[in-house]
């Protein structure tokens, strides 16, 4: 048996056992820590040993179907193993932070996510891939729909909003991976094994114009899970009216799924689809219509909820460009910004979920001169507000740092394309970052508070979790390369294909124009 | 002469007719009748077949015992179903069809 | 011992239950309930180490009409098993059933359902249209019995009249197809039929004409299109182990026959193959739609199920119009046995939690679901479990079955048809996750906590673990039905 | 049998069958339903078809329709009350459906490579039946190769072997059906003790 597979299987059996009733912190918040260890120490051995040939360490493989060929399969790489151990962490401090008196059926949905998230990152079958997503997604909903804040009606309202967002989404991603698995076997027995459909890619890789169109597919798939810019709208209300473990686990890690599956499956099999100009482009208008947009949104929201909700729509706009640019240091800095992100965000909507249960309201305008009353608290959400904006030796800086420069270099170096344009453009959104971070932190900080608004320092205890996430977010900002040496391999290759893929396609087209 | 086309002809007419019945008739008793109607044209249908699938010199048996267990299920089935609309009756004082529209949700 | 002898077997079981009922009243109702289960589960047990050790036997005087290859055998053990739990289910809620039938009587439902049983599985290797009808006869003679049984309750007796009604006119229907398909091709046996239908010169419009009065009257007892109205007012009315058992065992018995007569009509170089298929591909997706849209606006629970089975039975419809696909590693007839195997525990879980309800005085409403998570965690939990199982959600059994259906009509490019297909399972999600949030809800419709009898737990597990197998692991099952059927019947000879 | 007759009988059938569609009194529409079964029992005759022919002379236009003027007599039901906007459009649907199907069904029988087939140009040989049972050996049964020596289709013994050698199963999946349907009536018809009398 492969640790992965115990990996995933851990947060299952702990949902059940809960469920059945079982002493609820010793056995959600227990297994969250034994996952941490264990994920800890697999990150280490891998780091020691690296991938084997297939590219993947600790695979295992158990054959679920012969024909159309399912399997069971998991192997971890870099990039798996980085989200994993995302996934983990936040795992840990959603369900460390749960109060006693919530019913069970929050640990029950938080180590559900948990279990989906873990299967989708670390299974190397497209079927398993996509089916520990739907796990993962259908406790979230159930949440909103249940326990999500707000008056009845407009959480309802909500849920549905997300419910169809996320289900329509689902299904035209499974149709996109349907359509992909499809046209790969040809004529042969349907297989979904990633090694194996990516072997056929190698091999007789598909015409450029069906790469393209199922990219696009793929990319409004996806994109849903991820609030790609038009498709985005489910996000912020969901965030903000989700209950709070949920919010960090799916803005956290969930939502880095889609992104997940983007670099997983839908770059290394279909390489050239997402270089085809009009697919180029088309996500150029999305990701700036996230960046951009989405950051003057972000700027006039009033209530700390909606500004750390929309916020997370708009970071997802720089991985995107990462994806847009395909160099190699572009896509591992998004990776390593996936991570700070989950990381970040977890943090500050766990305070931010601290902040509406003790002050029963998340208004910027109310709040005020928290500052003196919690010190513990402000440096704590500083930290948080201080790596979104892409501060300097927090995680997220190098993540983004590689992103623009990578992108800035990209394949046509010595022309300033249309990906030139857009990381000039892209920049400015760090600029607003900054405005509608820093205003958030004074609103809530300083000033003098009103009267009732006061809160202290969480205990000791609460602040474990949360100052284990900041310590993350230092170290992984001061020394990226440890977790940058992980993926020292697996985004190469891809990105070999992809370049060889556009300096064809380059090539081309003057040809083409004579 | 009389050809088989008569005999089905005539079955298919019957066929329908009973279907008529069925459709626009609002007593289930008459609806019931008409069914038997539609199975009998079946049989009429069916013995018809058998007489001109000559085999070896004789009608083909094998059609006519069909008809034989369907008339037999018929006497079953209208036994049954008599008993149900009687119970429907006692309960309802009536055997129109609008006695049990009462399930639509 | 032969199988043939443990469908006597029932049979008399069934038979002795009747006499004794109505010479030796005093018997007790648990006794009876006793002995049928007993007597089913011993048949089941049989069967099953009959089934591996010498399948091919058959009395001699049956084999004109009657062959076990590996499709019947695979069928009657699915009719034992779906007795056998509708057996249960019976006693689950013999309390509250029995303020609605006369007298509080309940034998008939626990000695009919073995007659049935009987019939149905020799229905699953009928080899002619003349077996065909008459086991089919047995089946829905003794089903308006135990439809109309809870007589006292108004909506079983008009639950009881329209399935009269609709069952005789599917009767009807089904003779007259028989008719003309006999009137054309001058036979009754499937292989006979096949033989007719290659041959060159046969004019299709007669065997066409057949072949759609056939399909539609079969189609009454799968719940298809033309007859599908049926369906919501009959589940609604029948008590819910009847319901189960149609919902369940009738629609099987109606695909084993659906199966083999769109085998033989559909064969090889058969002048009426791809009107067949467009027939059956129509019905399908009509039947689909008119399942999954009424559905979304359903109240109450059981006819919402009522409504789930009637697309389910599109699906398998749909799976039967890939005949010749051979993509998904089984053909047809596999995907529909692999389908109705998935739908077996899925649906009479959903039952199951229901009736619990119901015997707690419950209602059968969506509303009524409210808080069961709090009253129950392991009830709210199987619900959901096949709740999610019936929408096809990833890593349960139903989407295993959904993925073949749709993997066939991929592989026969039947684009409209796979457009109706996923229209349906996206209307599937909304409604059955209507249900599922409805039981997490915090709002209570009732407190007091439901208490479960160890048996019914650990059955219940079982079919709960059913799903999951076969979510998960659902190549042995494949594999038992990608044998080809000639294989057992090869051996017979 | 003589067109003229083949033409009667079709017309007593025919006419009496869409008597019980249209007639507003039950009682009528039973009557007429037996009296059309009578007309079909001549056609069946008219076949060759004896047996069933009496079978159902003896089982529906006897026993079946004698159950339904039963119970119509026992719950005197009242004419049907025609009208209403309801029951029209039914009728009108009733109509085109039934005459739709009937045209297709007319149409397709045309098209039966028999379909011109006459009792005379499809004829039973019987004297070369009679050589085939008699070649049957030990399955032989004398009195029907008798009867077909002598020129006679012995209807009953045909279909008695035919139900009691190849359908003998059957006839007691049959018998099981009744017995069901025995029960069920009586399950189903029995008064209550515990409701009042009335």
């Amino acid at each position: 048996m492969s640790p992965l597979e115990i990996v995933i299987l851990l947060p299952l059996l702990a949902a059940l056992a809960v469920g059945f009733g079982a002493p609820v912190r010793v056995f959600s918040v227990g297994s969250a820590l034994i996952n941490l260890g264990l994920v800890v120490g697999l990150v280490l051995n891998f780091s020691a040993t690296g991938a084997d040939k297939s590219g993947y360490a600790y695979a295992s493989a158990r054959t679920v179907l012969e024909n159309p060929a399912i399997s069971f399969a998991v192997g971890a790489d870099g990039v798996s193993l980085i989200l994993t151990l995302l996934t983990v962490l936040v795992a840990f401090a959603a369900v460390w932070q749960i109060s006693a008196e919530k019913p069970v059926i929050y640990h029950i949905a938080a180590q559900l996510i948990t279990a989906g998230a873990m299967g989708a990152f670390l299974c190397t079958d497209v079927f398993f891939l996509y089916a520990f997503h739907e796990l993962a997604l259908i406790p979230t909903l159930l949440m909103i729909a249940l326990h999500g804040h707000g008056d009845e009606e407009h959480r309802r309202a909500v849920a549905w909003k997300t419910t169809v967002y996320l289900g329509a989404g689902s299904l035209v991603l499974l149709a996109g991976l349907a359509w992909m698995v499809l046209e790969y076997s040809g004529g042969q027995k349907l297989t979904f094994d990633l090694t194996a459909l990516k072997a056929q890619a190698a091999a007789s890789p598909l015409p450029v114009e069906k790469q393209a169109s199922i990219a696009f597919v793929l990319l409004l798939g996806f994109g849903t899970l991820v609030s790609l810019f038009p498709l985005h709208s489910w996000a912020a209300p969901a965030y903000a009216s989700a209950p709070t473990p949920i919010a960090m686990l799916h803005s956290g890690v969930l939502k880095k799924f889609g992104l997940y599956g983007l670099f997983r499956v839908a770059l290394p099999l279909l390489p050239q689809g997402f270089q085809q100009p009009w697919v180029h482009q088309a996500l150029l208008f999305m990701l700036l219509g996230n960046i951009l947009i989405m950051g003057l949104v972000t700027i006039h929201q009033k209530r700390l909820d909606d500004v750390l909700a929309n916020s997370s729509v708009m970071h997802m706009g720089y991985i995107f460009l990462a994806l847009a640019a395909g160099t190699e240091v572009a896509l591992r800095g998004a990776v390593l910004l996936m991570f700070a992100h989950g990381v970040c965000i977890a943090l500050l909507f766990s305070l931010a979920g601290r902040l509406r249960s003790q002050l029963g309201t998340l208004e910027l305008a109310k709040l005020g001169g928290l500052g003196s009353h919690a010190p513990a608290f402000t440096v704590l959400f500083a930290f948080g507000a201080f790596a979104s904006i892409g501060l300097p030796g927090l995680a997220n800086f190098a993540g983004e740092v590689m992103v623009f420069i990578g992108s800035f270099q990209s394949f046509g170096a010595g022309s300033f394309g249309p990906l030139q344009w857009a990381v000039v453009l892209a920049l400015w959104g760090v600029v607003m970052s900054a405005v509608y971070m820093l205003r958030a932190y004074r609103a809530i900080f300083q000033g003098s508070a009103q009267a009732g608004l006061f809160m202290t320092d969480p205990a000791i205890s609460q602040r474990l979790p949360l100052i284990v996430l900041a310590a993350v977010l230092l170290v992984a900002g001061c020394c990226p390369w440890l977790l940058l040496g992980l993926m020292k391999t697996d985004l190469a290759t891809v990105v070999e294909t992809a370049s060889s893929a556009v300096q064809e396609a380059a090539k081309a087209a003057p040809a083409a124009s004579h | 002469m009389i050809t088989l086309n008569h005999y089905l002809i005539v079955s298919g007419i019957l066929f329908s007719l009973g279907l008529a019945g069925v459709i626009s008739r609002r007593n289930i008793l008459i609806i019931f009748m008409c069914l038997e109607m539609m199975l009998s044209a079946a049989n009429l249908a069916l013995v018809a077949f058998s007489r001109f699938n000559v085999t070896q010199g004789l009608p083909d048996y094998t059609a006519q015992a069909l008809v034989f267990f369907t008339i037999t299920v018929a006497a079953a089935e209208v036994a049954v179903g008599l008993a149900i609309i009687v119970a429907l009756f006692r309960t309802k004082q009536s055997v129109e069809v609008e006695a049990v529209t009462k399930l639509h949700g | 011992m032969s199988v043939f002898t443990l469908e006597a077997f029932l049979a008399i079981l069934g038979l002795l239950l009747l006499i004794v009922e109505a010479f030796a009243p005093q018997i007790s109702r648990r006794t009876i309930a006793a002995v049928s289960l007993g007597g089913t589960a011993l048949a089941l047990v049989l069967f099953l180490t009959v089934a591996s050790h010498a399948p091919d036997s058959l009395p001699s005087f049956c084999t004109p009409w009657m062959r076990l290859d590996s499709l019947a055998l695979f069928y009657k053990g699915f009719f034992l098993v779906t007795t056998l739990v509708v057996l249960w289910l019976t006693s689950e809620c013999a309390s509250y059933l029995g303020k609605y039938t006369l007298e509080g009587r309940l034998n008939e439902l626990y000695s009919l359902p073995l007659i049935v049983c009987a019939a149905m599985m020799w229905m699953a290797a009928a080899q002619d249209l003349v077996t065909v009808f008459v086991a089919l006869e047995l089946v829905t003679v003794s089903f308006y019995v135990l439809v109309a049984f809870a007589r006292k309750s108004n909506l079983a007796l008009e639950a009881g009249v329209k399935y009269l009604i609709l069952g005789a006119l599917s009767t009807g229907v089904l003779v007259f197809g028989i008719a003309w398909i006999y009137g054309a091709t001058g036979t009754l046996s499937f292989d006979g039929i096949a033989k007719a239908l290659t041959a060159a010169d046969l004019n299709k419009s007669p065997v066409l004409l057949g072949a759609a009065f056939l399909l539609a009257g079969l189609g009454f007892k799968v719940a298809a299109a033309p007859f599908q109205s049926w369906v919501p007012d009959v589940y609604q009315g029948a008590p819910i182990p009847v319901t189960t058992f149609l919902s369940v065992g009738s629609k099987a018995a109606g695909f084993v026959v659906l199966t083999r007569t769109v085998d033989a009509l559909t064969v090889e170089h058969s002048v009426v193959g791809p009107e067949v298929k467009g027939l059956l591909l129509i019905l399908g997706a009509l039947t689909v739609l008119l399942g999954s849209l009424p559905a979304m606006f359903q109240q109450s629970v059981k006819r919402l199920l009522g409504y789930s089975s009637i697309s389910h039975a599109g699906y398998l419809l749909l799976a039967l119009a890939c005949v010749g696909s051979t993509r998904s590693g089984m053909n047809a007839s596999g995907i529909v046995a692999f389908y109705l195997a998935t739908y077996l525990p899925m649906t009479v879980l959903s039952f199951l939690v229901l009736a619990l309800l119901r015997v707690q005085g419950s209602g059968e409403d969506i509303r009524d679901f409210r808080g069961l998570a709090k009253r129950n965690p392991f009830l709210a939990f199987i619900m959901t479990l096949s709740l999610a199982s019936l929408a096809g959600l990833p890593l349960t059994a139903g989407f295993m079955g959904k993925l073949f259906v749709f993997v066939g009509l991929v592989d026969q490019a039947y684009w409209g048809a796979l457009v109706c297909a996923a229209i349906g399972a996206a209307a599937g999600f909304y409604y059955y996750f209507r249900a599922i949030v409805s039981m997490y809800s915090p709002e209570a419709s009732a407190q007091e906590p439901i208490k479960l009898a160890m048996p019914t737990r650990v059955i219940a597990s079982a079919l709960a673990a059913a799903i999951i197998i076969l979510g998960l692991y659902p190549k042995p099952l494949q594999q038992i039905l990608s044998q080809p059927p000639e294989v057992a019947a090869k051996a017979a000879h | 049998m003589p067109p003229l007759l083949f033409y009667l009988f079709a017309l007593i059938t025919l006419g009496f069958g869409l008597n019980v569609v249209i007639a507003r009194n039950p009682v009528t529409s039973a009557l007429s339903l037996a009296v059309s079964f009578v007309g079909l029992a001549a056609l069946f005759l008219s076949l060759d078809a004896y047996f069933i022919g009496t079978l159902q002379v003896l089982v529906y236009a006897g026993a079946v329709m004698v159950l339904f003027l039963f119970i119509i007599m026992l719950m005197d039901i009242k004419a049907e009350v025609l009208g209403g906007r309801a029951n029209l459009s039914a009728m009108v649907a009733g109509v085109l459906v039934a005459a739709i199907l009937a045209v297709q069904i007319a149409t397709v029988s045309g098209r039966l490579s028999q379909s011109e087939a006459t009792l005379q140009t499809a004829p039973l040989q019987l004297s070369e039946a009679a050589k085939s049972w008699e070649a049957r050996g030990k399955q032989n049964l004398p009195t029907i190769s008798r009867d077909l020596k002598a020129g006679n289709l012995p209807d009953a013994k045909l279909m008695g072997e035919t139900l009691f050698s190849k359908y003998a199963f059957h006839l007691q999946m049959v018998g099981l059906l009744l017995l069901v349907g025995t029960v069920g009536v009586v399950a189903l018809s029995k008064r209550d003790k515990e409701a009042s009398p009335s």
